[in-house]
């Protein structure tokens, strides 16, 4: 099967993602979508290196998943914290600083 | 354009290594000597944690203050030791098995970041300013970053005295990201690199000891913004590395160049569709202009600067630039020059947006530090300006701006930290008023920068600013000198405004009381001011040195 | 010999220097210096003179060059002098009335306290004045025009507190900046035009240009003299500027200063000669002002102010004379100096009067004071005599000889001239017949002193109590003896410059004389001269000795009322020029602040309403952060798919 | 390498700058004198640099020249020519009398604290500025004159918005208000030229690759360097405009009102007579060397915004409540005259126009001291407010009106000759501008002696009836000023020696001549 299908799958992974930071309020679920661009571009990768049939593509997929989990550490400290202080998680409560 | 002109204008600024056999399988040969700065810096942050986890909490504070220090000077020497060594010119070359380029640029921008970092992190460990709790001295880190702002816990740790001092290998893996960054030779080292050092940046963020709320915000805020923006630069990276079958820069550049020898046909097939190419080349630009906070980019750059504590954000505002416009450099002078006519044009629509957009919105700022915010945005378009050039002068003259930028701004941040009435720093701009009759000695100060960052003469920011302007103007981008021009006129009214403000308004009764730092903030602003100058009276020994580095290693 | 020549002008200069910086301490011996300087310039004219008689015709000329004043590329122009027998007899002119005036001054002024600058201000004028005359560049000469003009200014002023003055003392030197406005301009042609602008290589050039050329000198250094001798259009000042102490008025503003004009135009002859349209200028304005100013004399109350009106008219013969060119310009100068004598006594004479009559000007409050001030009223009326042209004495001479040079003219134009003179002559009897007659005969019409706080135009010096009546007596002999002489000079000067036309022979190297030929004798044209003047003795005597002289002056014809608000002239300067100037400076000032400044602060009031509308974008919501980030990205994109046509 | 006069000269007020403002806040008046010192020994050394300079000799002597900054082509090359030489000893000169006219200026407030040092900055200030100035009328680089031109500003910013006039009308918020307006327009004002002029130096790099005004004017000259006539022109006007701004000509001179009138006289004078001059200097020397073909281009649109000055400052002097801003306007239409005789593209203009900066800075720093005494003894700035002066301080008035009448240019005194010279200089190329211009010559006379008029004749105010008559101070500051005056007026000679030189170098840089007289012509 050809492979360029699953970089169409990617690339709409990738844009539902982004639509979801756009459009979801709360900060878990945005970030959640982030992790979800992310994996298109692993999804990407793995096509691209299937396509090019070398294994560079894998291998920087590993790396993203290393990286996404450690986003998820530093992202989730960050987030809890502000909902500890704020009682909500949601991305359009924290808006001190504005113009 | 025909692939040999494209050599042609390519040799300009690289010349060739020998080829890193990137693809053999072996075991990794590994230049300990050329990484040193990069692993020196790393290291330590990982003999941090261990203090952290290991020295009593007393003992802390110092064990890391003098392990950073002693770290990043190292390193810095390590920097100089290799550019003394000749790795910058002549033995310029790859490394680690074609991860990472040690030449001109890199080292140029290492050094310059490091220094940056060690008179910053003098800030860090500033403890002088505010009164001390419970005979504890504090500095500008919360108590406690877990614990809930105004909790008990918070009393509690306030009370036994904790202090953040995490922060101190939190920077420091942010350094060793950062001096990855711009000596990053393929698109997974770069991104890696880009992590490494963003995500220590989101938490300093969160950890400032007063105003914890904005603080947590602005992390919130940079931390979403950024990973957003990095999966679009990770998306960049899958599209090229689609076009080119690699994701080795020079690999990647003699594909867009067409001058590889070895074309299976999956290459050829996607070598010929360059959407791929232009679109994955966007997407990582993005990630490099949201880094240094280029229009339309740059929205996190006021609300991050201004809740951020501010040593964190002179230190962010410094290095990220540095760093990211490191790379951008070495992206678009070493991959992607054969696409020099489809870039040049956004560039410049990005960086006249840029220099307008940031001048104009800073006239009504109201914070001395969303004002600085802006300042660095129209900044960020006057080095794209530089960048755009195309020439060795431009890079050079990128160089030159960023040393003497960075400087300028830590210096700027310090002074911040400075001015504070009960509820900390005093950032709103009319606490300033009348400053000059109360203290004109810290007032005279921060003039000297605020005329740098205006570009007056005799100062570095004119240095560098007619350094980036003549490169544009040699690269024939005339117009964007007069915009340049034009955005630095108008950019000149705030910065006179808070002038104005300082000298010659009446102090108010209430207004802020100027701390008298300890000998670290004094170094930090000191080395500011004398960088300041020396580069605006005299820079042709600087502008020699990002003369000589001005050469990728490809 | 020549290098006495400087010395002329040093003399008063020295003076006006030590007087000026001196200070204080020299506030009692101050008259005296600046008197013996005036004298002994007059000494070193004499000296010269003589020196100048001994020689021939020919070499007569003298010239001194003392420095080069501004060398520049291309620009020559010298501190040089000429002494020629045109400027001898105006040296003579002004350092002898000069000093006479000085002596005068001693007693005039003896009441104030400002004595000592006084005198200074009338060295700095004779040194000015002698400048003016001596100059052997237009450039030079300018120098000195301008410095009477500024001596001018500083005396009309000089009582400054009176506003009164100040306002006559700032009018006369802006009037006669527009006329300096012509000398400038002249200059400047004559620089483009010959490259020089020395008296000696211009005049000899003048057949080397073209005529337009000469015409527009012509008119430029006739604007010039319209403004330092008070012709029409440029006349309004001189009666303001009575304002000033009377020795002011008689010497600056009767004898010397205000005759500049004629002399600029007679030392141009050359030009004008060659530019016959200039020249008919000339003859129209000296004939306008001839008949202007002595209608406005008939009309005035105020003795220095009637007087003026007559120097303006009596300038106007002057100028015409000169108009004439060749057949005139002798005659206009024999009349300058004649008129020097008389015009410098009459005033003499009237300061005198209003010394006597607690600084009263007005001259139907005096009446039958010729037993109270005897030499007064002797001297004054030999002035009277000679300026009305009563034959036999100066003004006879040089005016007869006008009116003829008038008719001699040639065709209508000398009839319409001669006719004008004739006319003039008459009025000129009239008005001067009706000044004497309102202030020696009659009956008394003396008023109570005005309370000097309501009239402020009183002269500090004899100190005046109000309501006190005037108790008139004759001057101290240092006034009297300058008025004796002066009148000998208005009786016997123009009779000895006829003697054989010893005048014209003397002047005629200079500005070359040819008979004129009138189409009636000169026995009928004097004849008719005499004629026209015992008809207006005959009608003022009529109006003013058969009946009393009203105290308060009836409403008078309209004319009458026009001539004494000086035929409107002035009202005309204050609607169109000083309203006007106002609403235009006003209207400047305010488009300056709204509309040059304007656009400026408009600008940067602009960029800050952008500013401020962009900064909204900025709300502080992360996602709306997000959505310009996604939105740049795919612009981005956009743009570079578009930038390579894909 | 001879010694290293000219660079002397600029360094001695500048380290003075930074000796008086270490001087200890208690002792003012120690500061003071140091400054008065530091200035006349820098007109010792300027007297040095007018005596070392032969007219007949090289164009530009006393040359230095040291390597600065090597990328950007820049080095420190310092001569002079004539127009420098009278313009330096211009400055030199005035510098002594604005330091003892200001000497109170700079007194503390009874209510400033002891750290605030106003006294020790006003000094250290002015010499800085002198400094500055100094230099730039000796640079020989492009890039060196515009650094200073532009880093000059800051000192006249400080001086003009820290240490305003104190005699205000209303509120002192108000009047602080006013003075930062001022400031601020003074300094955005010309920040906006000089960065417009940045772009034309940046330009001028890129087409001539170096800064060497002799080597790029020698390379104009021979034909070696070419540019297009576009370029040429853009830059021209890139240049230009910053001088026209600092000139300043109509219709970028809104700002000098507002910073004379709120500055202290000194400061004032400073300003108008030393400052701006640099802008006229600067379009001399730069605008017509470096782009003669454009200056010609620009000759007839500048003479026209030239005459406008001319007669549109006088009217707007004779509009002016304000004696200070009288002068201003007054200035203005001077600096008209001062440009239209350099762009007359004639000797005489130039040697004129030259004279004319000189005696300008003199008659206009003799009326403004006088003025800005006045306005100390009354506390007011407004014309309205004076009467009868001249009663109770005779000398006072004398000196204000010698200075008005150098003002209207009287013949006798200095300001005559150059302005004379200009006027025939126009007019030997534009006539009719010549005649325009000259109607300058009433309207000066109008607004000088109306100003003296209202001030100091009629009957005596109140207010004035007790003031007191010029100090020994003032009369130091002013009497060598009149005499000066007086001197230069009858005896131009020294100068129009050391200045023709140069203009005949600028004639033929621009390949102009004289037009020849009609006569002559004729022939």
């Amino acid at each position: 099967m050809n492979p360029v299908n699953y970089l169409y799958l990617a690339a709409l992974l990738f844009t539902i993602g982004a639509a979801g930071v756009l459009i979801r309020r709360n900060a878990i679920v945005v970030f959640m979508c982030v992790e979800l661009m992310l994996n298109a571009c692993n999804l990407a990768l793995v096509a691209f290196s299937r396509m090019h049939g070398n294994l560079d593509g894998q291998i920087i997929a590993f790396f993203t998943m290393v990286v996404a989990a450690a986003e998820v550490v530093v992202g989730l400290a960050i987030i809890v914290s502000l909902f500890r202080s704020r009682h909500s998680a949601s991305v359009d409560d924290a808006s001190l600083m504005k113009l | 354009m025909s692939a040999s002109a494209a050599v042609a204008v390519h040799s300009l600024w690289t010349t060739a290594a020998e080829p890193a056999a990137a693809d053999r399988i072996g075991a990794p040969a590994i230049e300990y000597a050329q990484l040193a700065p990069t692993l020196i810096v790393v290291g330590a942050a990982v003999v941090g944690v261990l203090l952290e986890a290991f020295v009593p909490r007393r003992a802390r504070y110092h064990a890391q203050v003098f392990l950073t220090v002693v770290a990043l000077a190292a390193a810095f020497a390590a920097v100089v030791a290799l550019a003394a060594g000749g790795h910058a010119t002549t033995k310029a070359g790859i490394v680690a098995m074609g991860a990472i380029a040690v030449d001109g640029p890199a080292l140029f921008l290492q050094g310059t970041i490091l220094l940056t970092s060690l008179v910053a992190v003098f800030t860090f460990a500033e403890r002088r300013l505010d009164p001390a709790h419970h005979g504890h001295r504090v500095d500008s880190f919360a108590a406690e970053a877990a614990a809930v702002p105004g909790s008990e816990q918070e009393k509690a740790a306030v009370k036994a005295g904790f202090t953040t001092t995490e922060v101190f290998p939190l920077v420091l893996f942010a350094v060793g990201g950062m001096l990855v960054f711009p000596a990053a030779n393929d698109l997974l080292t770069l991104f890696i690199a880009l992590e490494v050092f963003s995500l220590p940046l989101y938490l300093l963020c969160a950890v400032a000891r007063r105003k914890r709320l904005m603080s947590q915000e602005a992390a919130v805020k940079y931390f979403l913004l950024g990973a957003f923006s990095s999966a679009f630069l990770l998306f960049g990276v899958a599209l090229m590395y689609g076009y080119a079958g690699s994701v080795s820069y020079a690999r990647i550049a003699d594909v867009v160049d067409g001058s590889v020898s070895d074309i299976t046909p999956a290459l050829a097939q996607t070598m010929g569709n360059d959407v791929l190419l232009l679109i994955g080349f966007a997407m990582v630009l993005m990630g490099l202009l949201f880094k240094v906070g280029a229009v339309p980019f740059h929205m996190w750059t006021p609300d991050v600067y201004q809740g951020a504590p501010t040593p964190v954000t002179g230190f962010m505002a410094a290095a990220t630039k540095v760093a990211a416009f490191g790379a951008m450099l070495r992206l678009l002078y070493v991959v992607l020059p054969g696409l020099r006519w489809d870039w040049r044009p956004v560039m410049w629509g990005v960086a006249i947006v840029t220099m307008l957009a940031g001048a104009i919105v800073a006239i009504t700022q109201t914070d001395i530090k969303r004002l600085l915010a802006y300042s660095s945005i129209a900044h960020a378009g006057f080095i794209l300006a530089g960048v755009i050039a195309a020439t060795p002068d431009g890079v050079s003259s990128v160089l030159f701006y960023l040393g003497a930028y960075s400087f300028v701004t830590v210096g700027a941040f310090a002074v911040v930290t400075l001015v504070r009435d009960a509820g900390g720093e005093a950032t709103h701009l009319s606490k300033w008023a009348g400053l000059g009759r109360r203290s004109p000695l810290v007032a005279a100060v921060f003039a000297v920068f605020l005329l740098a960052f205006a570009g007056i003469p005799l100062t570095s920011g004119f240095s560098g600013k007619f350094a980036v302007f003549k490169a544009a103007a040699e690269g024939g981008a005339g117009a964007l000198v007069v915009i340049g021009v034009i955005s630095s006129a108008i950019a000149a009214f705030f910065y006179i405004r808070v002038i104005v403000l300082m000298f010659f308004s009446e102090p108010k009764p209430e207004g802020p009381t100027v701390a008298v730092p300890s000998p670290l903030t004094m170094t930090t602003i000191a080395v500011g001011v004398a960088v300041t100058l020396a580069l605006g009276v005299a820079p042709q020994y600087f502008l020699d040195l990002a003369g000589q580095a001005s050469v990728f290693v490809r | 010999m020549e290098n006495l020549i400087a010395l002329l002008v040093a003399a008063p200069l020295l003076g006006a220097a030590v007087l000026l910086c001196g200070g204080r301490r020299l506030d009692r011996a101050g008259h005296w210096l600046g008197t013996l300087l005036a004298a002994a310039s007059f000494v070193i004219g004499a000296v010269l003179f003589f020196d100048m008689l001994g020689r021939g015709a020919e070499e007569r000329e003298l010239h001194q060059h003392l420095f080069s004043w501004v060398p520049v590329e291309g620009f020559q122009a010298d501190i040089a002098f000429q002494l020629d027998q045109l400027s001898m007899t105006f040296v003579l002119l002004i350092t002898g009335v000069g000093t006479l005036i000085h002596v005068y001054s001693i007693g005039y002024m003896e009441h104030d306290e400002r004595r000592r600058r006084f005198f200074g201000y009338l060295n700095l004028f004779l040194s000015a004045m002698l400048l003016l005359v001596l100059a052997d560049n237009y450039l030079l000469l300018y120098f000195g025009w301008e410095g009477v003009g500024l001596a001018s200014y500083l005396l009309i002023g000089f009582w400054q507190h009176k506003p009164s003055a100040a306002t006559a003392a700032k009018k006369a030197f802006l009037v006669n900046r527009v006329g300096d406005m012509g000398l400038s301009i002249a200059i400047m042609l004559m620089f483009t035009t010959f490259g020089t602008f020395t008296f000696g290589p211009v005049l000899a050039a003048t057949g080397e240009t073209s005529e337009g050329m000469l015409t527009a000198i012509g008119l430029m250094l006739l604007l010039a003299a319209c403004g330092k001798s008070a012709q029409v259009p440029l006349q309004s000042w001189l009666g303001d500027a009575m304002e000033g102490p009377t020795p002011v008025s008689a010497l600056i503003h009767a004898a010397t200063m205000v005759t500049a004009g004629v002399y600029l135009i007679t030392r141009s002859g050359a030009i004008f000669n060659a530019a016959p349209d200039a020249q008919l200028a000339v003859v129209v304005v000296g004939a306008v002002t001839l008949l202007f100013g002595a209608i406005v004399g008939c009309a005035k109350d105020d003795i220095k102010k009637a007087l003026a009106g007559s120097t303006m008219s009596q300038i106007g013969y002057m100028i015409l004379a000169a108009g004439l060119g060749p057949i005139g310009y002798a005659f206009a100068i024999m009349h300058l100096v004649t008129h020097g004598f008389f015009k410098a006594g009459l005033f003499l004479g009237a300061g005198s009067v209003m010394h006597g009559m607690n600084d009263e000007v007005d001259m139907r409050k005096y009446g039958g004071l010729r037993k109270y001030m005897p030499v007064t009223f002797v001297t004054f009326g030999l002035g009277y005599l000679a300026i009305i042209g009563f034959p036999g004495l100066s003004g006879f001479w040089s005016k007869d000889k006008i009116i003829e040079a008038a008719f001699a003219k040639g065709g209508t134009e000398g009839w319409i001239l001669g006719a004008v003179t004739l006319l003039g002559a008459g009025i000129t009897a009239y008005y001067m017949t009706r000044v004497m007659i309102m202030t020696f005969f009659g009956e008394k019409r003396w008023q109570p002193a005005p309370d000097p706080d309501k009239a402020p135009s009183a002269e500090p010096g004899v100190e005046v109590h109000p309501g006190e009546m005037p108790h008139p007596h004759e001057s101290p002999r240092s006034m009297t003896i300058p008025m004796i002489l002066l009148a000998f000079g208005s009786v016997f000067a123009g009779g000895l410059f006829s003697l054989n036309s010893a005048f014209v022979n003397w002047l005629k190297p200079v500005t070359e004389f040819e008979h004129g030929h009138p189409p009636i004798s000169a026995g009928a044209v004097t004849a008719s001269t005499v004629v026209v003047l015992l008809i207006g003795v005959g009608i003022a005597y009529a109006q003013y000795g058969r009946r009393p002289v009203p105290v308060v002056a009836p409403r008078g014809s309209l004319l009458t009322r026009a001539a004494r608000r000086d035929l409107l002239q002035d009202d005309f300067n204050h609607i169109v020029l000083v309203r006007g100037g106002e609403h235009l400076t006003r209207s400047l000032v305010y488009m300056d602040h709204t509309l040059v400044d304007g656009v400026v602060n408009g600008t940067a009031a602009s960029v800050g309403g952008l500013s401020g509308r962009l900064r909204r974008l900025q709300n502080g919501f992360a996602r709306s952060y997000a959505v310009s980030m996604f939105g740049g990205t795919a612009v981005l994109i956009a743009a570079t798919l578009l930038m390579r046509g894909v | 390498m001879s010694f290293p006069l000219l660079t002397v000269t600029a360094a001695l007020p500048a380290a003075g700058a930074i000796l008086t403002a270490a001087v200890p806040a208690a002792r003012r008046t120690t500061a003071k004198w140091l400054a008065l010192l530091v200035s006349l020994g820098t007109l010792v050394l300027a007297a040095l640099v007018a005596v070392r300079f032969e007219p007949g000799g090289e164009r530009y002597q006393l040359t230095e020249s040291h390597a600065w900054i090597a990328d950007f082509g820049v080095r420190y090359e310092l001569g002079v020519d004539g127009i420098g030489v009278a313009l330096i000893a211009l400055t030199a000169l005035l510098i002594p009398f604005i330091v003892l006219a200001g000497w109170h200026d700079a007194d503390p407030y009874e209510t400033q604290t002891k750290r605030w040092r106003p006294t020790q900055g006003f000094f250290a200030l002015i010499l800085m500025v002198e400094a500055m100035v100094i230099l730039s009328f000796a640079a020989t680089d492009v890039f060196l004159f515009y650094i200073l031109f532009e880093a000059m500003l800051i000192p006249m910013y400080f001086l003009i918005g820290g240490f305003g006039d104190r005699a205000h009308t209303g509120t002192d918020e108000n009047a602080a208000a006013q003075r930062s307006y001022a400031a601020v327009k003074f300094l955005l004002y010309n920040l906006v030229g000089g960065l417009i002029m940045l772009a034309a130096v940046i330009g001028l790099y890129v087409v001539a690759g170096n800064f060497s005004l002799t080597e790029i004017a020698a390379a104009r000259a021979s034909g070696e360097l070419e540019m297009a006539t576009d370029t040429e022109r853009l830059l021209f006007l890139g240049f230009f405009f910053a001088f026209a701004v600092k000139a300043p000509l109509w219709p970028l001179h809104t700002w000098l009102p507002n910073a004379m009138g709120e500055a202290t006289a000194p400061v004032a004078v400073l300003i108008t007579a030393v400052v701006d001059k640099v802008g006229t200097f600067a379009m001399l020397r730069f605008c017509l060397q470096l782009f003669p073909e454009a200056s010609k281009w620009a000759t007839p649109a500048i003479i026209v915004l030239a005459l406008i000055s001319i007669v549109y400052g006088a009217l707007l002097a004779v509009g002016q409540r304000d004696i200070k801003r009288l002068v201003a306007y007054a200035s203005i239409s001077h600096f008209g005259f001062i440009i239209m005789g350099i762009f007359a593209m004639t000797s005489q203009g130039q040697s004129g126009a030259t004279l004319y900066m000189v005696n300008h800075g003199i008659s206009t720093a003799a009326l403004m001291l006088v003025a800005g005494f006045l306005i100390t003894r009354r506390g007011s700035r407004l014309i309205a407010d004076y009467g009868g002066v001249q009663k109770v301080a005779p000398v006072l008035a004398g000196t204000f009106l010698v200075g008005g009448l150098a003002t209207l240019s009287l013949p006798g005194l200095a300001p005559f000759v150059s302005e004379f010279l200009v006027l025939v200089g126009t007019f030997a190329r534009y006539p009719v501008a010549g005649i325009v211009a000259t109607s300058g010559i009433v309207l000066a006379a109008l607004y000088t002696l109306v100003l003296y008029q209202r001030t100091m004749t009629g009957p005596v105010k109140e207010e004035v009836r007790a003031m007191p008559d010029l100090k020994a101070r003032e009369l130091v500051v002013v009497a060598p000023l009149i005499a000066l005056l007086l001197v230069l007026g009858v005896y131009p000679k020294p100068l129009t020696e050391i200045v023709d030189p140069a203009v005949r170098h600028t004639m033929s840089d621009v390949q102009q001549k004289d037009p020849r007289p009609e006569v002559e012509a004729a022939k």
